[in-house]
């Protein structure tokens, strides 16, 4: 009956891992992510200058020689700014997709649950938010409370919950109607009993695959918004604000453009490619 | 059908409702004193002056009145005037909203012209390395900042290249905002045109069309791609949502006389009666043409046509 | 031919008395006329006022106007539209936003078609530089809807022809202009039949324009101007006597800038010749003044004595004394204006204060939000974080010290009885050498208390590049770019 | 016989290549001749669709078939030669309802492939295929031409799709489980349809089912497939009468069969258990792209009792609103109007924590096992839920008691710990019922727990749940479409339709004398396992049957007529 004999674990369902390292895309996912995480964690050890210190090398040294990236306007070098930029990028990714992710799944649980006028409500309400669409909520953000990383970084999560509500939405609704969920009901389970222990776990894979998915989305809103000037200020080394900087230099120098916009693609593309992967191998019958 | 579209517009003038009132309360959200923005610049206002402008602008009301009054003046076309300059805010807006049109649809227009047939071959050669190979592009493209890929184009095109035009208005000067716009999107349009067909390729109906002996030609045009577009045409609306919002950022680069480029520059300047105006014109535009999109799949879809 | 210039952006207003920004100023000054003009050195000199006259106690001033000049709409420009232009900058609902600036007028009277008197409440000497700067433009009295956002009927050497905000503006020339006193060779109508102003923000952009040849003229991008000068493609003019001065202001109600020594370690951790020349190269000049240089009572020397000097460890020692270390910087917040790569000195300037321990956190916004921001620090007088800005005031008149620093203040900032004394008799004293006098001890108060320190003035802003087949351009003080000898050759 | 149309010798179909190859189907021979019915059974995944995809040349990607195929003098397998597809082998899908595309008319599919194969004109296509419309059975056939197919009911599809492949005029037809989506009255059409066809028009047939009853009804011959091997193969006669294969026997074996008699009868004078009163539910319409669709009533003025001890069946076809009746029984669903009792207790008011204590005495069972157990526990943990829930019991009393019901269902102790995944369709029900009765239950509503399980394990479950019942005394209200178990299972039976209880009483007064006409077309249509007893013409169902109020007409046996 092809019963095997140990036991997987609780978070993952059967050969997850297996399959996530099967599909190329996720590993190459996740090795970019985890690279970029190795370069936030250790920064300050990998980076060979202080990231804002003016005057570390000439202005403008191309990349090569004494500085691997080169050095920028101010001659800052270009390398350790980027790796103290891959943690400010990380962190944006992480609160914003935090604040979406929580919000999100609190309200499209809460929807699926309770059903009734509170689902009327909560999902007519994220309808209308999310046909304002992310990029002006997200505006409207930084228009009220001012430009900074970190009012961008809220804009951007805030504008990210309807779409996250939506989708734990409809994942939650599927789960609330499943046999097991009713046999539990049935069982005489209590609402905390059903959210946290059957409903919660059950969206999570789900929610992880989009939150992956959703980090790069937030990473390239919140530098978009830096890019605009609406987000981060300096002497931060935001790679959107880099590459705001460097157009000033595109004939001069190009690089300050070329290295931010590339860092910038790398990391987006780590985490759609590991969100493509966790998607493919938490959901067998999507694999292709 | 008709109860189809009329809920789609109920649902659209709920949004615009919504609206209107988010954006009253916005002023009332902002650290500050409007007022003492507007006059920052004059020398030698006095508080009695800025209390009259505080009246004439009714901030000393109760913010339902404030609501009412400002929907007053909205229905005679009144979006106030801006701070900057003190135009009309509707005239401001209405001036570069064509241009930010043309480019989102220009944009939309490659996104769909390079994205669907790129899908379609994709999904055409399903786990070939053809299909593969285009995957791999889409995901790239997807994960490319269009801030950045529109600097690239700027610098190559026009700087290094000056094939193309740098600044105004004119039909040339829409080329590179457009494909930096439209080749973002591209990669999405090819995405899910490529899981739509795959979807559909692999439904009964696909089959009974070929065991009926059709020719692949005619499965694929006639079976496959009327069904597999469906879904592409509903993320229609919602794409174009996202050109609008993407033009805010590919405007600023290409000095392209938007709206977008309009709202930074008021946010800047905390121009309020502009933002307001923007938030709302915004979205306007994207419920309308999602309501004009659900209407064309309406139409194209006989479930929805004939219910 | 068309001329087309290219700048970062565009005007405000078409009506001069709804906006202050250089870019509007640069504009009304094609279209309009002003009752003075400056000369090269920036005095005031005779434009349709052809000759004035003042009452000795100084409160009253008869102006004699040039006969047949006609406003673009083809009506007469005299004495009542004068009156017009007053009696709106006075207007009780919609005064002028630089009403202050035109001093105490209580009446302008019109006492024939080609005379004005203007009757003052009290003297007022900065009124005639004021009238011959563009914020005193003259308004055709036959303007009426639609006037500063569709139509603006001036007599300048300019006519508009249209005005697409954030895009473009259209003029074409005046044919039947005379000109008296504007700084230009040609006495009478532009060669050139047109001009547009482009809007392009990006100075890459504007660059590529100039090479292609779509645009005439531009600011290009700072980095690149050595470059351009070197190959000599283009030509590089940059404006001299700008009348701009940059400088340190703080808030000045509430710790730490209340205390003087926290503001002079600012001042001597700030090394502006160095920050400059790394982001502006040579296009910009340090200030020792805190008013510009080309304006009345600026000297250098002077300024250089009671400026607090760059020195790091006098810096530190301040700041030591105050209870401040590496460890325990003071914190402040830094307000930056937007563009002219403003926010790149501020980082090199944050960078500059983090080397004596003093936590600068840049905030960059538009100067209107500045302005209102700055009022709002001065007005808060809680907390321990300091907020301390880099303002930019142009003034063609040493009276910009009085409307910083007199009570109430521009910005409800620092004043005391003693400057204002100071301040009031630089106003009314009509004789130059006095007046010279008590500006400098104006200036030397403000730089011993380092309430205003001087950093720049921002020739860079003005770096004008123009194609070579463009013959004839030239910039007036206070950065009027004059477009009427432009012939395009070629 | 007559002449051999196709010849399938060595028919091997992989999935993959290489190490990494997975034999589907193995070497498959058999013939096929004209006016022949060749039946192909066996259970779910056993390979009968494979091969006849690999017949028609319609085979995934990734999968290859190998071997000898002989029709009209070509290999059908040979990759170089394309498949008279249409024209000369026909196929029939199993689900009519994705059969069709949803996006063009039903003209526009009809008569494009004639087109395209050059076999008329697109006047005179339409013609012929109104013609073969009315030939299949579908009423005003010029209408439906311009129809899409969701316009249409699922028999109509099926008839449809039966008349596009007909109008090609293929030799074969394949016909892949061509009813298990339709009601049974429904399904009984198609068969006669399909029946008829090859009457007349000698084209030789392949039905694939797993269905022991539609090959005794249907085919000639038999062909039994079991994991991609043949097993059995000969005259229908034969392989019922005398099976040779072990496999084969037990596929029989499971088949309810409706000729056997079911379990005694109790007498039925106690006290209800659970009394049911003017229940009543509507649904304001699915809603389809937000469209509020009519109003559907799912139970409509239903009363019924249950005795304690007793089985009580609800058939009726699907959506005649078994589910949701059972549902509002479990509380899962609210009720419009009405009332339920339980022992006394009033269940339909209660809310809160009164509820949950309540629902200990009604447990339910699903029909689809794998769906009914949450995929992040482990079996014990679900098991042990109602206990922990509605008992003070420590947690080694509570694992004890685990171990207990896993024994008691057929399962081993030690699988407290696994998780679904790593059982069997038929296992994971095991689980289902173990939790069902964990709290000891009064009543337990079984909604269909055997029709996802193959037939084989089909019969085990229905033996362990006729255990319980003896053993434990339980009551039971047991929903299905299917008469056959219901027969062997009920002690009596309440048949259902449109929300109504039409017929209700013990079970051998309602089989063996049905008084609803309902009822005797849903006994009609059911097909007799059985190749001798094969009926020739039967009484199609009506569209409409009567639904007054019902009667007493015999003691204990109540009917709306
Ligand atoms: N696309 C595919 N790729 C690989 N293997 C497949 C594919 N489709 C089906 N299979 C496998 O082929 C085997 C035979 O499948 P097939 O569909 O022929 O079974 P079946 O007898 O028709 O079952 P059912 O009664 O469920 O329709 C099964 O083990 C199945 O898992
Ligand atoms: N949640 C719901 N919302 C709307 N309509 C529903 C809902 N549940 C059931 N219905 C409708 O009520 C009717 C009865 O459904 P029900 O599921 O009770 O039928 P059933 O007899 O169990 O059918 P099946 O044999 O297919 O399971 C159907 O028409 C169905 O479409
Ligand atoms: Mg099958
Ligand atoms: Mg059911």
């Amino acid at each position: 009956m092809g019963i095997l004999s140990d036991v997987p674990t609780r978070s993952a369902p059967h050969g997850f891992w297996r399959r996530l390292l099967r599909s190329p895309n996720g590993v190459v996912g996740l090795t970019i992510v985890l690279g970029l995480v190795f370069c936030a964690m250790f920064a300050e050890v990998l980076a060979p200058h202080n990231p804002s210190k003016m005057g570390t090398g000439g202005r403008f040294l191309p990349p090569g020689g004494d500085f691997f990236l080169g050095t920028d306007e101010f001659g800052r070098d270009m390398l350790s700014r980027i790796l103290h930029g891959s943690r400010i990028t990380l962190l944006v990714g992480a609160v914003a997709v935090g604040i979406s992710l929580t919000t999100g799944m609190l309200v499209g649980m809460i929807a699926a649950f309770w059903r009734g006028w509170v689902e009327a409500v909560l999902m007519r309400s994220t309808d209308v938010l999310f046909s304002f669409t992310e990029t002006l909520i997200a505006l409207s953000f930084v228009a009220v409370l001012g430009p900074s990383l970190q009012n961008a970084v809220i804009a951007v999560g805030v504008a990210g919950i309807p779409f996250y509500a939506r989708t734990c939405y409809s994942a939650a609704l599927v789960e609330t109607s499943k046999p097991y969920f009713e046999a539990s009901i049935a069982a005489g389970a209590g609402p905390a009993r059903l959210v946290f222990v059957h409903l919660l776990p059950n969206v999570l894979p789900t929610m992880i695959v989009v939150a992956t998915l959703g980090v790069s989305t937030a990473i390239l809103a919140a530098a978009g918004l830096s890019f605009l000037g609406l987000g981060a200020q300096p002497p931060t080394s935001e790679w959107g604000y880099m590459l705001a900087g460097s157009r000033d230099y595109i004939n001069r120098a190009p690089w300050l453009m070329t290295i931010p916009g590339l860092a910038i693609a790398i990391t987006v593309l780590g985490f759609n490619l590991l969100g493509d992967g966790l998607r493919t191998s938490l959901d067998p019958v999507e694999r292709r | 059908m008709w109860r189809f579209i009329g809920t789609r517009v109920a649902m659209g003038a709920l949004t615009i409702w919504v609206t209107t009132m988010l954006v009253t309360l916005l002023i009332h959200a902002v650290p500050g004193d409007p007022v003492q923005i507007m006059y920052a610049q004059s020398q030698g206002t006095t508080p009695e002056q800025i209390e009259q402008v505080r009246r004439s602008l009714g901030l000393d009301r109760s913010i339902p009145v404030q609501y009412l009054m400002y929907l007053e003046r909205l229905f005679q076309g009144d979006l106030g005037n801006t701070i900057r300059g003190g135009q009309p805010v509707l005239e401001v807006i209405m001036q570069r909203l064509p241009n930010t049109l043309v480019l989102a649809v220009a944009s939309m227009f490659i996104a769909i012209v390079i994205g669907v047939p790129i899908g379609f071959l994709a999904a055409y050669r399903e786990g070939t390395i053809v299909d593969i190979g285009l995957m791999v592009l889409a995901i790239a493209g997807i994960s490319m900042p269009h801030f950045w890929l529109g600097l690239m184009l700027l610098f190559f095109f026009a700087l290094e290249l000056g094939w193309l035009p740098v600044s105004g208005n004119g039909p040339m000067n829409l080329i590179l905002p457009a494909l930096t716009l439209g080749l973002s999107n591209a990669a999405i349009f090819a995405r899910l045109t490529r899981s739509s067909m795959i979807d559909v390729m692999n439904q009964d109906f696909v089959q009974t069309a070929f065991a009926k002996g059709l020719p692949k030609a005619i499965v694929l045009r006639r079976h496959v791609l009327r069904a597999g577009l469906l879904p592409v045409v509903t993320m229609m609306g919602l794409q174009f949502a996202f050109m609008m919002g993407g033009a805010i950022v590919v405007e600023n680069i290409f000095s392209w006389n938007g709206v977008g480029r309009m709202a930074v520059e008021a946010i800047f300047q905390r121009d309020y009666p502009i933002i307001q105006g923007f938030i709302l014109t915004f979205s306007v535009v994207v419920v309308v043409v999602a309501i004009a999109v659900d209407a064309l799949y309406a139409v194209l879809d006989p479930r929805i046509r004939r219910a | 031919e068309d001329i087309v210039w290219a700048r970062y952006g565009d005007i405000d207003s078409l009506d001069p008395h709804r906006a202050t920004s250089t870019l509007s100023l640069q504009v009304w000054s094609l279209m309009y006329d002003t009752l003075l003009a400056m000369d090269a050195e920036g005095n005031p000199v005779p434009h349709f006022a052809k000759s004035w006259t003042a009452n000795d106690a100084g409160t009253e001033y008869t102006f004699n106007l040039e006969g047949g000049v006609m406003c673009h709409d083809g009506t007469p420009l005299d004495a009542n539209d004068v009156k017009y232009t007053i009696d709106a900058a006075f207007d009780e609902t919609t005064p002028s936003l630089t009403k202050g600036s035109w001093g105490p007028i209580t009446a302008a009277e019109v006492i024939d078609p080609l005379t004005i008197k203007l009757t003052l409440e009290s003297p007022f000497v900065a009124m005639i530089p004021f009238l011959a700067d563009s914020f005193s433009s003259i308004i055709c009295d036959t303007n009426g809807e639609g006037f500063g956002t569709t139509t603006a009927i001036g007599s300048g050497p300019w006519k508009l022809v249209s005005w697409t905000k954030g895009d473009r503006l259209v003029f074409e020339k005046n044919a039947d202009y005379t000109n008296f006193g504007k700084l230009a060779d040609n006495p009478g109508a532009p060669y050139e039949d047109g001009l547009i102003i482009t809007v392009v923000p990006e100075p890459q952009a504007r660059y590529a324009a100039l090479t292609t040849g779509e645009v005439h003229i531009a600011e290009p991008p700072f980095d690149d101007v050595p470059a351009i000068k070197d190959s000599g493609e283009l030509d590089i003019i940059v404006a001299e006597n700008t009348g701009q001065n940059v400088f340190w202001e703080f808030a000045v109600h509430r710790p730490p800038f209340n205390d003087v020594r926290a503001r002079l370690a600012v001042a001597h951790a700030t090394d502006a010749a160095t920050a400059i020349s790394l982001i502006y190269g040579d296009l910009s000049i340090p200030e020792n003044c805190p008013i510009s240089r080309g304006v009345f009572g600026n000297d250098q020397d002077f300024c250089a004595q009671y400026r607090p000097a760059y020195d790091p460890e006098k810096s530190k020692e301040l700041l030591a004394e105050l209870g401040y270390s590496m460890d325990k910087p003071l914190e402040t917040a830094l307000l930056v204006w937007t563009g002219g790569n403003r926010q790149k000195l501020g980082e090199v300037f944050q960078a500059q204060l983090a080397e004596v321990g003093i936590k600068a956190t840049i905030e960059i916004m538009d100067i209107g939000s500045l302005n209102a921001r700055v009022r709002q620090e001065n007005e808060n007088t809680e907390g321990t974080t300091g907020s301390m800005d880099m303002m930019t005031w142009s003034w063609y008149d040493p009276d910009i010290l009085y409307a910083l620093w007199h009570t109430p203040g521009a910005y409800r900032g620092y004043t005391s009885p003693e400057l204002d004394a100071i301040l009031d008799e630089t106003r009314v004293l009509t004789d130059p050498d006095a007046r010279k006098a008590k500006v400098q001890e104006a200036m030397k108060y403000l730089l011993e208390n380092a309430i205003h320190v001087p950093l720049y003035t921002p020739g860079w802003e003005w770096v004008f590049a123009v194609r070579p087949e463009v013959e004839g351009f030239k910039v007036a003080p206070f950065v009027y770019p004059i477009f009427s000898d432009i012939k395009i050759g070629g | 016989m007559s002449s051999v149309l196709l010849s399938v010798r060595d028919l091997s179909v992989t999935h993959g290549s290489g190490t990494r190859a997975v034999p589907l189907v193995h070497s498959v021979n058999f013939d096929l001749a004209r006016g022949q019915i060749l039946s192909i059974v066996g259970e779910s995944g056993s390979g009968k669709s494979m091969t006849s995809k690999a017949l028609m040349g319609l085979l995934p990607p990734n999968v290859t078939a190998t071997g000898e195929a002989q029709f009209r003098g070509a290999n059908l397998l040979d990759k170089n030669i394309a498949p008279p597809r249409g024209t000369g082998i026909g196929l029939i899908f199993q689900e009519p309802m994705t059969a069709l595309t949803p996006v063009l008319t039903i003209g526009m599919q009809l008569t494009e492939a004639m087109v395209v194969h050059g076999l008329a004109d697109a006047r005179d296509a339409k013609a012929r295929a109104i013609q073969m419309l009315e030939r299949v059975g579908i009423p005003n056939p010029k209408q439906r031409m311009t129809q899409y197919p969701h316009e249409l009911s699922g028999g109509m599809r099926q008839r449809v799709m039966i008349a596009m492949m007909m109008l090609l005029e293929p030799d074969i037809l394949i016909a892949d489980e061509p009813t298990t989506a339709l009601d049974v009255t429904v399904q009984a059409q198609i068969l006669d349809l399909l029946r008829d066809i090859v009457r007349d028009t000698d084209v030789g047939l392949i039905l694939i089912t797993h269905d022991m009853g539609v090959v005794a009804e249907m085919a000639e011959d038999v062909m039994v497939m079991k994991a991609g091997r043949v097993v059995e193969a000969g005259s229908v006669h034969q392989i019922f009468q005398a099976p040779g294969d072990a496999y084969t026997r037990a596929l029989l074996d499971a088949v309810p069969s409706v000729e056997t008699a079911s379990v005694d009868s109790k007498p039925t004078d106690s006290q209800a258990l659970l009394s049911i009163r003017h229940l009543s539910k509507t649904f304001s319409g699915g809603r389809a792209f937000g469209i509020a669709a009519s109003v559907t009533r799912a139970v409509d003025d239903v009363s019924l009792d249950i005795m304690p001890g007793e089985t009580l069946a609800l058939v009726g076809e699907s959506g005649s609103g078994k589910s949701t009746l059972g549902r509002i029984l479990a509380r899962l669903t609210k009720a419009d109007k009405g009332n339920v009792t339980l022992a006394g207790t009033d269940l339909l008011s209660l809310e809160g924590a009164p509820l949950r204590q309540e629902r200990r005495k009604i447990q339910m069972i699903f029909q689809d096992p794998y769906a009914s157990l949450d995929p992040r526990q482990s079996v014990g943990a679900a098991i042990a839920e109602p206990i922990k829930i509605q008992t003070t019991l420590s947690k080694a009393d509570r694992a004890k008691r685990v171990a207990q019901l896993l024994s008691r269902v057929g399962l081993t102790p030690d699988m407290a710990s696994r998780f679904p995944h790593e059982f069997s369709g038929g296992q994971r029900q095991r689980v289902s019922i173990a939790r069902a009765i964990a709290a000891g239950p009064e009543l337990i509503i079984a909604d269909e727990p055997t029709s996802a399980l193959d037939v084989s394990i089909q019969a085990q479950i229905l033996d362990l749940l006729s255990d319980l019942k003896s053993e434990n005394g339980l009551t039971m209200l047991f929903i299905s479409h299917d008469l056959a178990v219901v027969r062997q299972v009920a002690d009596r039976i309440a048949v259902m339709r449109a929300g109504r209880i039409l017929e209700f009483g013990p079970t051998e007064a309602v089989w063996a004398s049905p008084r609803h006409p309902y009822t005797k077309a849903l006994i009609d249509a059911a097909p007799v396992p059985d190749p001798s007893r094969k009926r020739s013409a039967r009484a199609h169902a009506l569209d409409t049957f009567p639904m007054t109020p019902l009667i007493e007409a015999a003691p204990g046996h109540w009917v709306a007529l």
